[in-house]
């Protein structure tokens, strides 16, 4: 039987409602933190398709996101064209780069595939930087407008707000339709033990291609939005702690686990901005941010990964009167 | 018209000739087994068969077909599928999912499709889900469907992996060192179990290493020794030809057990 | 001028290379890419300036020393706080690596905070003094790093070799489980693998700094990243590796950089790193990693 | 234990979300107050500056002046004369970052409780610039102090300003001087690859061509960078007489440094952004003759001056000593931006549109670097003077302004800027 219900889908339905409701009850600064998880997540759920599902640890996923936010502000300030063209050439740019990262992984595994996310997302930085006739360069692009599409312009931060978490909310589907599809499966399981994979007839390399081309469009789409959102894009922005970040992000969250991303999104979305009230801590915020990374590590490397306990599963099975298990994929 | 053909098989490593042109053919309906001291290649003719290595010379033939030097995944679909002698589960899923990996070859959708839910992968994953039912009604792990597949008890990991071969409906059931690690009980299990395999697959190549499982329940047996076949037959000729017992004994043993 | 760019790599080289051995080290024990290793041969140099101004006043050697036996000691509890809890309860190393990240942050951050980002001058050995090598000009302070990192090389591989930790932190990197068996102290070792790692660190910073004759808190973040491609590009647990490959990277780079222009020394870093792992993905000293079935 | 610490950890993650208000209620302060004073009649104003990050310093610098300006109005009992109406700063760290910088700007904007009068910007442009918008809709005063980019003031609508001279007009002087005033006619240039850098070496180079000269080479380095030595090496085969530096104090001592190794032989000329003590003191010998620009009148004898030093002693001694008895260049510039906005709020700038219409009329304002006046689209005419490092009669190295320079060298006109 399908089980529809299972502890991760009710707490992502109660995260989204909870967003949903926050534009009401919160001022123009919280919302602007809101906004900022909601990009978080869209860009870790990414990366954890690529690391959690897909096995690879990158440490450049950055690239893919400053590609996206670059490609909206380049197409406007050179065509001035609206976000329903931009975004297809979001998808197609972001697509392409994650098919170009994945060709060198047809020969290369383990340890070696983290150095060459890191070297491709230092190249691509290094490429926005100096083409300065496309990219402008460290001029950095001013002016960015709010989000056309299709005529309508998204003026207020409330509207930006709900078109971001309507891309979260499709990207969380879409991700769970994917992992619970056989290509999902064919993933995890070569994630898992990749001679096992192929010697149950995984192709591995054009599986590698999908999940590279997948996760770039989507981190690329977050790219895209991050771009509306600032009115100005420079490459000083998407430096190397954007990918660890997101990686803290996506570990924290727990691996593969996409509820977790969006739990630890938020988590480490708001921590800085919470510590930030905190006089004492004024110049020190990060060394707090850093401690936590530490001790989070401690704890079990997850907070959902925590595994909440069989008992809050039963509540929910007795609740449901279903058979649930720990579904901990 | 034998299920599969086997025409000297040869593979070196450098200088060392791992596998020294092997040819064995194995009959529909039996279970064949592949026997032969610790280094006498037997690892190294699984990979072969199953694609995992290239072989420099030789052929072999599943059902009339060459499928010599294919890839595994194309190998594993000709209807060739195997289990590994070191548990090689996919350990963060659980059982369902590791035996719907096993008939993944089967399921006719591609990636495309499975990015969004449409009718026809609807339907592939509950007829999918279905099977995975009976295929393990039939190796009785039904109570731990949705468990992670490490957290079961190493007899029924085993189990597993047989089932997770199943699940590709194969032509020919390979099975690498099943018995390895169980008690004489658990033994005697498995050898009907594989017994009622036949039921399933048209035939099966058994590596095992305990002579007793081995003489029990194949109906043909192939010796290897330092990669090349000293010996193809039925168990009673195998087990009295005295170049299998030097092999397995030494000279010196073969002398002793001789005398006795 | 190629002469000058040669030489300028070669004095580079030394300063990633020295780095990248403790990558390659830490690396080849723990399949562990030790992000905080960057922020150690920060930490370091601002160590040493701290305790050259305050305490020790004059002498380079005393400081020099003092501040080798503080970045042992950061080594080590990094190792305990941070490396050790995830190691030992069996975990990936993806964990391991956050936390490292984690110690990362907070020692750039607690430089950041005492140093100031303001520059400041930073002592020097036999300043002002210029050998004229074949037409080169090379100062007193490039020979000498060259030449420090030729014997620590020699060491390192005596260590590894002879020395009887050395030998244990080689058959660390073999199998640790073996290590387990055999009785030997094999979490005393890996802090031992990380203090040794950390004062390599500590040495390409304070000769780095030597060189510049200043320091800045943004010494550390060229170096990292450089040092890190250095380690792969040779080979990664390959020591001599990390030296070659990083006397590789730095000659390209002066090279490109003094003939075409610096930000494109940049690319060529990278693109060389790419091209070698395409080419041949275990790096130039590495082995290949056997497929097993 | 493993189950009390996640409920502990997500509890805490609820507190956070809604800890996150710091008393701001909802909808934010939009109503327009006819006074932006508090209960007891004191100014909020916000300061937003990269406190971590790679210009820490120069923050450091610009608080040190705007809590000198603070002192001076506490002497004069602070807004009312009579020890009442203080101004309060909220300090903010955007740790230089523009994503950091923009969420700082919607908690200004949006925070009624306190509620900000004005927001003292960020120090680089790449903070200020998205931040601008966001201040413009919400119609807050935004004083960018240091940002030089030619399109910031156009781009914040008319709710920003800024104390320093725009890029073009800055590095069109810089070119006059070295070129007409100077008589180099082969000069070479490096630069950093941040936007200021860009630009700066954009007009340079307009200019120099203006009048006739062709740069022998310009080279662009990667921030972060810290060997220059083969930069050096390509500029010492071209053999310039000067090379112009448009870079941070902190390369600007690297290059000067490696230069000596290099064996580079010529003069050294750097803009207004790194003619400053730290420079002086971090060169030491080498320095000498080192040209800069500057925009100070250092006229000892200016009570403005002799009052602000004064404070300066009072509250930074220790810092005043080191940088061997002089402020340091960004403090004064706080401590102008301070003296503006105390003028602004004193004559009527007491609402945030008040405070803008009144500090758009700034005329010769008698300010540490002379008088301060904003022209059309607000912005800053003030006149930037040659100076060089010189060694005085006592043998000690200096900053010297050749202030007289004008009397005889019209350089606007020479730059083109007439």
């Amino acid at each position: 039987m399908k089980k529809y219900l299972d502890t991760r889908t009710i707490i992502f339905i109660i995260i989204m409602a909870g967003m949903a409701v926050a534009p009401f009850v919160t001022d123009p600064y919280q919302l602007r933190v809101l906004i900022s998880c909601e990009l978080n997540m869209i860009f870790a759920m990414s990366l954890n398709l690529l690391m959690g599902i897909g096995g690879t640890v990158s440490f450049g996923h950055a690239a893919f996101y400053s590609i996206g936010a670059y490609t909206t502000a380049c197409l406007w300030y050179h065509f001035g064209w609206d976000y329903s063209t931009n975004f297809i050439f979001v998808i197609l740019i972001t697509g392409l780069a994650g098919l170009l990262l994945a060709l060198p992984m047809s020969r290369i595994t383990g340890r070696y595939v983290t150095i060459i996310t890191l070297s491709f997302a230092e190249i691509v930085n290094l490429i926005i930087r100096n083409w300065d006739p496309v990219t402008l360069g460290q001029m950095g692009i001013v002016g960015i407008p709010n989000i056309t599409l299709f005529g309508y312009r998204f003026k207020t931060k409330i509207q930006f707000f709900y078109f971001a978490l309507i891309f979260v909310i499709l990207t969380y589907i879409f991700l769970k339709w994917l992992v619970e599809s056989k290509l999902g499966r064919n993933l995890q399981a070569m994630r898992d033990d990749s001679i096992a994979a192929e010697a149950m007839g995984i192709k591995l390399f054009p599986n590698k291609v999908i999940v590279f081309t997948i996760s770039a469009i989507i981190a690329g789409i977050a790219g895209s939005l991050y771009a509306h959102l600032m009115t100005y894009v420079e490459p000083a922005t998407f430096n190397a702690n954007l990918s660890f970040n997101c990686i803290s992000i996506v570990v924290v969250g727990g691996l593969g686990n996409f509820t977790g991303t969006l739990i630890g999104s938020l988590f480490l979305t708001i921590l800085p901005e919470y510590l930030r009230r905190f006089e004492f801590l004024f110049k020190y915020r990060m060394i707090a941010y850093g401690m936590v990374l530490v001790i989070v590590m401690w704890l079990n490397h997850s907070i959902p990964g925590l595994k909440l306990k069989q008992s809050v599963q039963k509540f929910f099975a007795r609740l449901l009167h279903r058979k649930t298990a720990d579904q901990e994929v | 018209m034998s299920l599969l053909e086997v025409k000297d098989l040869t593979i070196r490593f450098g200088g060392l000739v791992a596998v020294d042109n092997l040819s064995f053919t194995m009959e529909e309906g039996q279970v064949t087994s592949l026997i032969g001291p610790n280094g006498a290649g037997k690892t190294t003719v699984i990979n072969l068969l199953t694609g995992f290595y290239t072989p420099n010379e030789g052929q072999v033939i599943l059902d009339g077909e060459d499928i010599t030097g294919n890839p595994t995944d194309v190998v594993v679909e000709k209807g060739l599928s195997r289990t590994f002698q070191n548990i090689r589960l996919f350990s963060n899923m659980t059982v369902e999912d590791n035996v719907l990996i096993g008939m993944q070859h089967r399921i006719e959708y591609g990636s495309f499709l499975s990015l969004f839910p449409n009718p026809r992968k609807n339907s592939w994953e509950k007829k999918a889900r279905e099977e995975v039912g009976q295929i393990l009604q039939r190796v009785d792990l039904s109570e731990y469907r949705y468990d992670r597949s490490t957290s079961l008890p190493y007899g029924k990991q085993r189990k597993l992996e047989i089932g997770r071969a199943l699940a590709a409906q194969p032509k020919i059931l390979l099975l690498d060192e099943p018995a390895a690690g169980m008690n004489p009980v658990e033994k005697r299990e498995l050898s009907l179990f594989i017994k009622s395999l036949l039921k399933d697959v048209k035939g099966i190549l058994l590596i095992e290493h305990d002579m007793k499982l081995v003489m029990d329940i194949s109906d043909k047996i192939v010796v290897l020794n330092h990669g090349a076949k000293i010996c193809e037959g039925r168990p009673e000729e195998v087990q009295s030809n005295p170049e299998v017992i030097e092999a397995y004994l030494g000279r010196k043993g073969a002398r002793n057990a001789a005398s006795k | 001028m190629l002469l000058q760019i040669l030489v300028n790599g070669l004095s580079q080289g030394s300063i990633y290379a020295l780095t990248a051995i403790g990558y390659s080290l830490i690396y080849s024990i723990l399949q562990l890419i030790n992000m905080s290793n960057a922020a150690v041969f920060l930490t370091s140099a601002v160590i040493f300036y701290a305790l050259y101004t305050s305490l020790t006043g004059s002498s380079i050697a005393l400081t020099f020393i003092l501040t080798l036996m503080a970045a042992g000691m950061i080594g080590y509890i990094i190792e305990i706080i941070a490396i050790r809890p995830i190691r030992e309860k069996g975990d990936s190393n993806t964990y391991a690596l956050i936390s490292s990240i984690g110690v990362k942050t907070i020692l750039e951050q607690i430089c950041q905070g005492t140093f100031g980002s303001e520059i400041k001058q930073f002592p020097t050995l036999l300043d002002g003094k210029y050998i004229d090598l074949f037409g080169a000009r090379t100062s007193a302070i490039q020979i000498i790093i060259i030449l420090t990192t030729l014997c620590i090389l020699g060491f390192m591989s005596w260590f590894t070799q002879h020395n009887r930790v050395g030998r244990g932190l080689r058959a660390l990197s073999q199998n640790i489980r073996a290590c387990h068996l055999m009785g030997m102290p094999v979490n005393t070792l890996i802090g031992i693998s990380f203090a040794v790692g950390s004062m390599l660190a500590a040495v390409s910073g304070v000769a780095y700094c030597m060189y510049l004759k200043s320091i800045s808190i943004s010494v550390g973040s060229a170096i990292g990243n450089k040092a890190f491609a250095a380690t792969v590009l040779g080979g990664i647990g390959e020591l001599k590796g990390a030296v070659v490959g990083g006397y590789i990277l730095a000659i390209a780079e002066n090279l490109v950089s003094g003939y075409w222009s610096m930000s494109a020394s940049n690319f060529i870093s990278f693109g060389i790193l790419i091209l070698v792992l395409i080419i041949k993905p275990t790096g130039i000293f590495g082995k290949k990693e056997q497929k097993k079935v | 234990m493993k189950k009390f610490l996640s409920l502990l950890l997500i509890s805490m993650m609820i507190f956070m979300v809604a800890g996150c208000s710091n008393g701001g209620n909802g909808g934010g302060g939009e109503e327009k107050a006819e006074t932006a004073a508090d209960a007891n009649g004191d100014y909020h104003i916000a300061v937003s500056l990269p406190f971590t990050g790679t210009n820490a310093s120069y923050a450091e610098y610009i608080q040190m002046g705007l809590e000198v300006g603070l002192k001076k109005l506490e002497k004069d009992g602070w807004l009312n004369g009579d020890g009442t109406g203080k101004i309060i700063l909220d300090y903010f760290d955007d740790k230089n970052d523009a994503t950091e910088g923009a969420t700082i700007a919607e908690k200004i904007v949006a925070s009624s409780d306190p509620y900000y009068l004005l927001e003292i910007g960020s120090f680089a442009s790449g903070v200020s610039y998205p931040c601008a918008t966001i201040y413009r809709d919400a119609e807050v005063p935004q004083y960018a102090l240091t940002c030089s980019k030619s399109d910031f003031l156009p781009t914040s609508g008319d709710w920003g300003f800024s104390l320093s001279v725009t890029q073009d007009t800055a590095a069109a002087r810089v070119a006059a001087y070295d070129i007409e005033y100077l008589g180099k006619k082969n000069i070479a240039l490096i630069y950093s690859s941040d936007s200021w850098g860009l630009e700066t070496c954009k007009y340079y180079t307009e200019t120099a061509e203006k009048l006739g000269v062709t740069l022998l080479a310009s080279e662009k380095y990667e921030d972060g960078q810290q060997d220059f030595t083969s930069i050096l090496t390509k500029i010492k085969e071209t053999n310039p007489e000067l090379v112009m530096c448009f870079c941070a104090e902190n390369d600007i001592v690297l290059i000067r440094q490696q230069a000596e190794t290099v064996g580079l032989e010529c003069d050294w000329q750097v803009s207004s952004k790194s003619r400053t003590s730290n420079v002086l003191q971090n060169l030491g010998d080498l320095g000498e003759n080192l040209y800069g620009v500057y925009a100070r009148t250092k006229d000892l004898k200016d009570p403005v001056y002799i009052e602000y030093e004064e404070l300066y002693k009072e509250l930074y001694a220790a810092k005043f000593a080191e940088d061997n008895n002089t402020t340091q260049k960004y403090a004064d510039q706080g401590y102008n931006c301070m003296l503006t906005t105390i003028w602004a709020i004193k004559n009527g700038g007491t609402t945030r549109q008040a405070f803008r219409d009144q500090l758009a009329t700034l005329k010769d304002f008698p300010g540490v670097q002379g008088p301060i006046s904003f022209g059309p689209g607000r912005r800053v005419l003030q006149t930037q003077y040659l100076s060089q490092i010189v060694r005085n009669e006592a043998g000690e190295l200096k900053w010297v302004n050749y202030e007289d320079i004008l009397n005889t060298f019209d350089v606007d006109a020479v730059a083109g800027l007439k």
